[in-house]
């Protein structure tokens, strides 16, 4: 259980991520979208801050804001025609696709409801406390367990990169 | 109300079903991604609560968080590339106009 | 320290890749590179040397490579006082070659590759020698080939060098096939390849001894190979072809010294058995003999050391195979330093008067002080003049043969011989009137770079062989065999004997062609048959053209006329048989099976363009219904329902 | 390796532009705190036009003869005139318009009479523009204390006949041949107007006279002098 | 630390008031960034007239010298110049965008202070992600840059935006790079616990990373948009570039961000690479803001110089250039400190 200010903190937070989650989504103007999708994510960072994962929090600030969030924006001024209203900007499954999302809403909300409230269903710490220092606690792990999905991810990235850069580039004439 | 882990688990529920909602929705492809990377986020809330709430002492929950983040990234990159060749071929960024795969 | 040895063979392979990939465009820093890192190298040997000095147990780190059932691979080092001696030698020698390089190939075109190929075959050099295992040595072993092909084949534009270059991997190769099957009977037998477990079974007993003795005379096929034994010496005066310092560091410091250094890491083996042991004196002995006499009337200066390598290759063999190591390996060292000296002498001589002919030469001494000088030394000590680094040596290993009779006379023999040959050389090189007067024009004094190594490796020739003087109480027996001291004890008889030999030929030389009191042509023409046998080598490359090659040739010539008219008739038979058959399928499938294929296209198509109809081709689409599964799933997972 | 070199080239010419600025750096500043200090303006160079009296007299030294007028190539000096008794042209308006002015020269070079100039004075600024056509009160005005050589009537070159005789005339020859006339005229307000001594031609011909020091000069080069060497005032302008 | 003590009488007497707990927090933190807020102010204001009197001096001219002792209070005169100017949005301009743009980028660079530490103690939070905070809130900057470029609905704006936007993530790779080679040196990402490894002056980690230092102030240079990397404002191109459209009060947020980023960029520097606050004698806020400002004062100097580079030019530099060698520095650091451990250690 977090204190009483934490949790002041918490319903803040969230209600700004979910507030700006929804403009994110909803918003006819794409620029407006990425930059809520950014205070959005930032208020991830907050979440993250409130689990005691202060170093994640800095890497999704720096890697969601300064970079994904960057990049969408590049695309959305790369890409004209985008801001202009009168285009239709939902498509023609928006009933569908609420209702899809509701229902996974509700099943998602009863199973956590479900496994989290029922005692012994799931087995909490007792202190839930991260003791010690994230950032080397992290390091020790990327580099003792996880060292093969590391890397791997290392040369998914390269992997990324390239094919991006040959995916974007002009084809020379 | 004090928050437990349940608090989060919602937030994070409710997070993915806007991005669900998003990516189902939006015609624009770039919106479309900005909707999975809301999804990503969602998925990413809740490993750093269940690592805070249920095992505090390894943080494995936080290690995956880094893992998804460098996902996201690469898929972002991959993504938004690929929507500038759609933007190019297509003149336009709208997923419903990309139908050759029809028929 | 000793644990960062591994160093000192990694800076030439570094420099080697730093070379071939980054560098090779530029001479001078190539070179520079190069040079650097054997120097470096040197250093760090020395370093090594004086360590092994102050505590002479082997030292040693490895770790397994493969693991197999029954067996393992490893890779490691040892460092003992052998291995010391050895990567001091193969430095020192290494980088006055690199150095002297510098002068002697200014001129040449791929100046960059060819220190490339000097920087690998240092890199092998080395590695070989701190090697803790067979596995290794062998691996090394190979590469040291390889770079002596290449260095020899280093001017393959001229027909000769690059034929050379084959000949001397080819006839390596087969003694290295004996060095193979030697090693798989071993690993075979024993599991393990490392030194020291290999030696402690040996000791314990654990190998038969026939068996023993089959593993030492197949890994003495190895050394036959690389140190230019009878019967595979041929390859050795044909690398001549490659450039000088090349020839100074691989075919008489170094590579064919791999040979000597083989044999003596496995000393236990012959020491085991007797009877390997004396194949392998035998085998020393007849190539000290022949290498020396054919080495009397050769012509080509380079030649003439060729042969004198072979012949003390042979003796350092002699003395490994009749149990002295101390004498054999004391003798590689000192040999390494004024067989060098040598050759690059000669090479100083090449570069200045453009030919190899010493019966086209005479006189240089006058022009090429230096050169000269250091030639003599060089000389002096090969034949084994008191007080010289050779005489210490060679005294030793005819003091090993002393209570054997028929190797004595061997021995003093090939003393006398040698004597004799360096004298010839060196009077018809540096002395007289010269004989072709445009070549005495054109000669000079070569460059600082070249000449500096001459004059290190002379001081070398002269006081290297005083570690080993036989009234020193702790002397290098007693540090090359740690645990059993074992120093010469001077046989004051001996040394006279052996130091009237060498004199005696000395002077028999300055008979013939210093003073002239005796005639070498009439000599020749009174031994004429054995004078041609001599000036042909014993008609070795012949025998084995007429023995192997040509037999060989015809064979194939007629498994080829074989292989055309038989076996390609029986083929294209079939294949016209085969044809016809397709012909006949072909019909069948066009008018039966296509029928029936196209016949369920057909409609498979009908059926599809109804069904098509659901494929929206909208990514959307399809990723509702993926959510919607989803949820689905979900709802029944959960039990929702 | 060339690439190194450029490298290396490259590096030691940044560092050889910072040392270029940073020795820059506490060097006095060239600059002028301008409505504070201000440049004196070399003599011949070419402000307003202004038009000149005579000094004794105060009249206007212009004859009306319309030579500027015509030598103007923007139009934009006006003269109206009338006939006198004494069948002289006199002026009744001489207007010069500022707006358009170009500040070419021509005038001055045009006039016979020395009747107009341009002087050094370049500020003139103003909030409105029809303020810049100066009228001839303002330009006399203007004018008032602007030194100029008068004209030499006619017969002067038999007065000037003696001066190539002087003891220091030989040396000074090349340079001197417009001073001379200043011999004959004396300059009541080149004691007053000393700045405009510091022009190049009299800083040329300062030093000739110092090379034979007082040696029979000339009064009017003796004043010279003076003016010459004693001020780099540039208050004394206004 | 006298201030130390100041802070400690501020909370002695708070206390006295009754406040405690949370509100207490509140107040000290809000205390501490009107603080904050106030010096840096100060410092922006300086920094630009600073800025004029080197550039002039380098010129041989004299720069501002009227309003005040050398024109020292020429910037605040600015200021309230500015702050009259009538404060124009274009028409077709996105509004919300166009004014939350200024606020950012002026919040973001303020935000980067949290973790810098001023002096022995003097530090607002002394965060253990100290310098990836600093990193990841200062990639702020180049949202609003972008949203301004995107908010003036004018196709300079936008150049000039994008131009920095891409510019400044191309030099953040390198910069970060740099930064860990300290990092890894320090074995922290803490400002503190950096600053604490540098106690004497042959302890700085620009003696045991010149490679990275370089790296570092190229980068950051280029981070600040300062010439020789000034594209996206290149004035002759681009007509001033992102900010081409703001006028007033905006554009001074605009302003004196541009010079606090030279600030933070410095301040950084001096933390990382030379010494942070450690000095003798003096002070240890004295030793922070006399390096700070000599750091200052080459950028300065490096602008004053350099001309401006091509575009193509800066991104070459960027990718084939810095980064290569950041990682080669990160390399060498690692064996170097490898080494000395297996030698020394």
């Amino acid at each position: 259980m977090l204190s009483e200010t934490a949790s002041l903190v918490f319903y803040t937070i969230a209600f700004v991520t979910i507030a700006s989650a929804v403009m994110t989504v909803s918003l006819k103007n794409i620029f407006h979208s990425a930059l809520f999708l950014i205070l959005c994510l930032f208020s991830v960072a907050g979440i993250f801050i409130l689990c005691e994962a202060e170093f994640l929090a800095g890497v999704q600030v720096l890697i969601y804001v300064g970079g994904i969030a960057m990049l969408m924006i590049f695309a959305v001024m790369l890409t004209r025609q985008l801001t202009s209203f009168n285009v239709k900007q939902l498509n023609e499954q928006k009933a569908l696709g609420s209702l899809v999302a509701f229902c996974f809403l509700l099943i998602a909300l009863g199973a956590a409801s479900k496994t989290l409230s029922v005692k012994g269903g799931f087995p909490l710490a007792e202190n839930p406390h991260i003791s010690g220092n994230t950032t080397h606690m992290l390091g020790n792990l990327l580099l003792t367990d996880y060292v093969l999905p590391f890397e791997l991810v290392s040369v998914l990235l390269v992997a990324a990169l390239i094919g991006a850069v040959v995916l974007a580039k002009k084809d020379e004439e | 109300m004090q928050v437990g882990l349940i608090h989060f688990v919602a937030l994070a529920a409710i997070l993915f079903s806007i991005g669900m909602y998003g990516a189902l929705t939006r015609r624009n492809a770039i919106g479309i991604l900005m909707s999975i990377e809301l999804m990503f986020n969602a998925v990413n809330i809740n490993f750093v609560a269940f690592a805070k709430f249920i095992s505090p002492v390894e943080i494995t929950g936080q290690v995956f968080v880094v893992f998804v983040i460098a996902i996201a990234a690469a898929e972002t990159t991959v993504g938004l590339a690929i929507v500038l060749l759609i933007y190019r071929n297509f003149k336009g960024v709208f997923v419903d106009r990309v139908n050759l795969m029809k028929w | 320290m000793l644990e960062y040895t591994w160093i000192i063979p990694i800076l030439p392979a570094l420099a080697f890749l730093i070379i071939t990939f980054f560098t090779r465009w530029n001479e001078k820093l190539s070179a520079g590179i190069s040079i650097g890192a054997i120097l470096l190298g040197f250093v760090y040997s020395l370093i090594v040397l004086i360590k092994v000095l102050g505590n002479p147990e082997p030292f040693e780190i490895s770790f397994k490579w493969l693991e197999l059932t029954g067996f393992h691979l490893e890779i490691g080092i040892l460092i003992d006082p052998l291995t010391a001696i050895m990567l001091m030698v193969v430095c020192i020698v290494s980088s006055l070659v690199h150095i002297y390089s510098l002068g002697y190939m200014r001129d040449e075109e791929r100046f960059s590759r060819y220190f490339s190929f000097l920087s690998l075959f240092s890199f092998s050099m080395l590695g070989l020698v701190i090697a803790n295992n067979f596995f290794m040595i062998f691996i090394f072993w190979e590469l040291v080939g390889l770079t002596s092909y290449a260095l020899i084949g280093f001017f393959y534009p001229k027909p000769a060098a690059a034929a050379a270059g084959m000949k001397a991997f080819i006839t390596t190769r087969t003694g290295d096939l004996g060095f193979i099957i030697g090693l798989l009977l071993l690993v075979s037998y024993a599991g393990t390849l490392n030194y020291g477990e290999v030696f402690t079974m040996i000791e314990a007993g654990q190998i038969p001894t026939g068996l023993l003795t089959a593993i030492g005379i197949f890994i003495f096929c190895g050394a036959i190979g690389k140190s230019a034994q009878f019967p595979l010496h041929v390859w050795l005066p044909d690398a001549m072809e490659g450039p000088t310092p090349v020839s100074a560091l691989i075919h008489a410091a170094t590579m064919v010294a791999a040979g000597v250094y083989l044999v003596a890491r496995s000393a236990t083996v012959f020491a085991a058995s007797d009877s390997a042991a004396m194949v392998v004196a035998i085998i020393g002995a007849i190539t000290a003999l022949m290498a020396a006499t054919i080495g009397l009337v050769q012509n080509d200066i380079k030649r003439v050391l060729a042969y004198s390598t072979c012949s003390q290759l042979g003796y350092m063999i002699m003395a490994l195979g009749l149990g002295s190591m101390t004498a054999g390996i004391f003798h590689l060292m000192t040999h390494a330093f004024f067989k060098s000296l040598l050759f690059l002498g000669a090479g100083s001589v090449i570069h200045a008067s453009h030919t190899q002919d010493i019966r086209e030469m005479g006189g240089l001494g006058n022009k090429m002080k230096i050169t000269a000088i250091t030639f003599i030394i060089g000389s002096a000590s090969l034949a084994g003049i008191f007080p010289l680094s050779g005489f210490w040596s060679k005294d030793e290993i005819i003091a090993s043969t002393h209570d054997q009779p028929i190797f004595l006379l061997v021995a003093l023999a090939v003393a006398f011989m040698t004597a004799f040959y360096m004298t010839r050389l060196c009077f018809m090189t540096f002395f007289g009137k010269p004989r072709v007067q445009k070549f005495y024009d054109h000669a000079h004094e070569s460059p600082k770079t070249m000449t500096v190594p001459l004059v290190i490796l002379a001081f070398l020739a002269i006081f290297a062989g005083w570690v080993g003087i036989p009234w020193l109480s702790k002397g290098f027996g007693s540090f090359v065999f740690h645990g059993h001291p074992h120093h010469g004890h001077a046989d004051y008889l001996l040394m006279l004997v052996s130091t009237v030999f060498a004199v005696s030929g000395v002077t028999l030389g300055w008979l013939m062609y210093g003073k002239g009191t005796i005639s070498p042509d009439r000599m020749a023409e009174r031994f004429k048959p054995i004078y041609t046998l001599l000036l042909n080598k014993y008609y070795f490359d012949e025998i084995y053209s007429a023995v192997i090659i040509k037999p060989i040739l015809a064979l194939c010539r007629f498994l080829w006329s074989f292989d055309n008219a038989v076996i390609d008739g029986i083929v294209n038979f079939f294949g016209r048989f085969t044809l016809f058959l397709s012909w006949l399928h072909d019909m069948f499938d066009k008018y039966v099976v296509d029928g029936l294929v196209n016949g369920a296209g057909y409609t498979i198509w009908g059926i599809g363009s109804v069904i098509r109809q659901a494929q929206t081709g909208k990514v959307q689409n399809y990723a509702i219904v993926i959510f919607a599964g989803v949820v689905v799933t979900l709802a029944i997972m959960l039990k929702v329902f | 390796m060339s690439l190194f070199k450029k490298v290396i080239d490259g590096v030691y010419n940044l560092l050889l532009g910072l040392k270029v600025t940073s020795l820059r750096l506490p060097e006095r500043a060239v600059t002028l705190q301008y409505p504070d200090e201000r440049w004196e303006m070399p003599e011949r160079s070419r402000g307003i036009v202004v038009l000149l009296s005579d000094k004794e007299t105060g009249k206007l030294n212009c004859t009306a003869c319309l030579l500027c007028q015509k030598a103007c190539p923007t139009a934009a000096i006006t003269i109206e005139r009338e006939k006198g008794e004494d069948k002289k042209w006199h002026l009744t308006s001489f207007t010069v318009d500022n707006t358009i002015c170009c500040f070419c020269g021509l005038c001055e070079e045009a006039c016979n009479f020395s009747a107009l100039k341009m002087a050094t004075k370049y500020e003139f600024s103003v909030y409105d523009q029809s303020e810049l056509v100066f009228d001839m009160k303002k330009l006399q005005e203007l004018g008032r204390d602007v030194p100029y050589t008068p004209r030499p009537k006619k017969k002067k070159p038999v007065v000037k006949k003696p001066a190539p005789a002087e003891p220091a005339a030989d040396e000074m020859k090349p340079k001197a041949e417009p001073e001379k006339e200043t011999e004959s005229k004396p300059e009541p307000e080149a004691e007053t107007k000393p700045e405009a001594a510091s022009g190049d031609l009299f800083d040329d011909a300062k030093k000739e006279p110092e090379s034979n020091p007082e040696s029979g000069a000339e009064p009017a080069q003796k004043e010279n002098k003076p003016d010459s060497s004693e001020d780099k005032k540039p208050e004394a302008q206004e | 630390m006298e201030l130390e003590k100041l802070f400690a009488f501020f909370g002695d007497l708070l206390a006295q008031i009754g406040l405690t707990g949370v509100a207490l927090t509140v107040v000290v933190n809000v205390l501490v960034a009107a603080m904050l807020l106030g010096v840096l102010a100060v410092m922006a204001l300086f920094l630009v007239w600073w800025e004029r009197k080197v550039s002039a001096h380098i010129q041989d001219r004299l720069g501002p010298m009227r309003v005040g002792w050398h024109g020292s209070l020429q910037t605040l005169a600015d200021g309230v110049k500015l702050l009259q100017k009538e404060d124009i949005t274009p028409t077709n301009a996105d509004r919300p965008v166009f004014f939350w743009a200024p606020v950012i980028v002026y919040s973001s660079c303020f935000m980067a202070y949290v973790t810098i530490p001023w002096g022995k103690g003097l530090i607002p939070a002394d965060l253990n992600i100290g310098i990836l905070y600093i990193i990841a809130i200062t990639t702020f900057t180049v949202i609003s840059l972008l949203m301004a470029g995107w908010g003036s609905n004018n196709k300079w704006a936008l150049l000039g935006g994008m131009r920095s936007a891409a510019q400044i993530i191309s030099y953040e790779v390198p910069l970060t790079l740099s930064i860990l080679g300290v990092v890894m040196l320090a074995g922290s990402l803490s400002m503190q616990t950096i600053v604490a490894g540098q106690q004497e002056i042959w302890n700085w980690y620009i003696w045991r990373q010149p490679l990275g230092f370089l790296i570092y102030i190229i980068a950051a240079t280029a981070e600040v948009n300062r010439t020789p990397f000034d594209l996206p404002e290149a004035e002759q191109e681009l007509v001033a570039g992102f900010n081409v459209e703001y006028s007033g009060m905006k554009f001074a947020m605009f302003f004196l961000a541009e010079f606090l980023n030279m600030f933070t960029v410095s301040a950084i520097a001096t933390t990382l690479f030379l010494g942070g606050w450690n000095g003798p004698i003096l002070p240890s806020w004295m030793w922070f803001i006399g390096k700070t400002l000599a750091v200052v004062f080459v950028l300065m100097w490096i602008r004053w110089t350099y001309p401006r580079l091509r575009v193509d030019h800066l991104m070459e530099f960027a990718w084939k250039w810095l980064l290569p060698l950041a990682f080669l520095n990160l390399v060498l650091t690692g064996i170097g400190y490898e080494l000395w451990q297996r030698i020394f250690g």
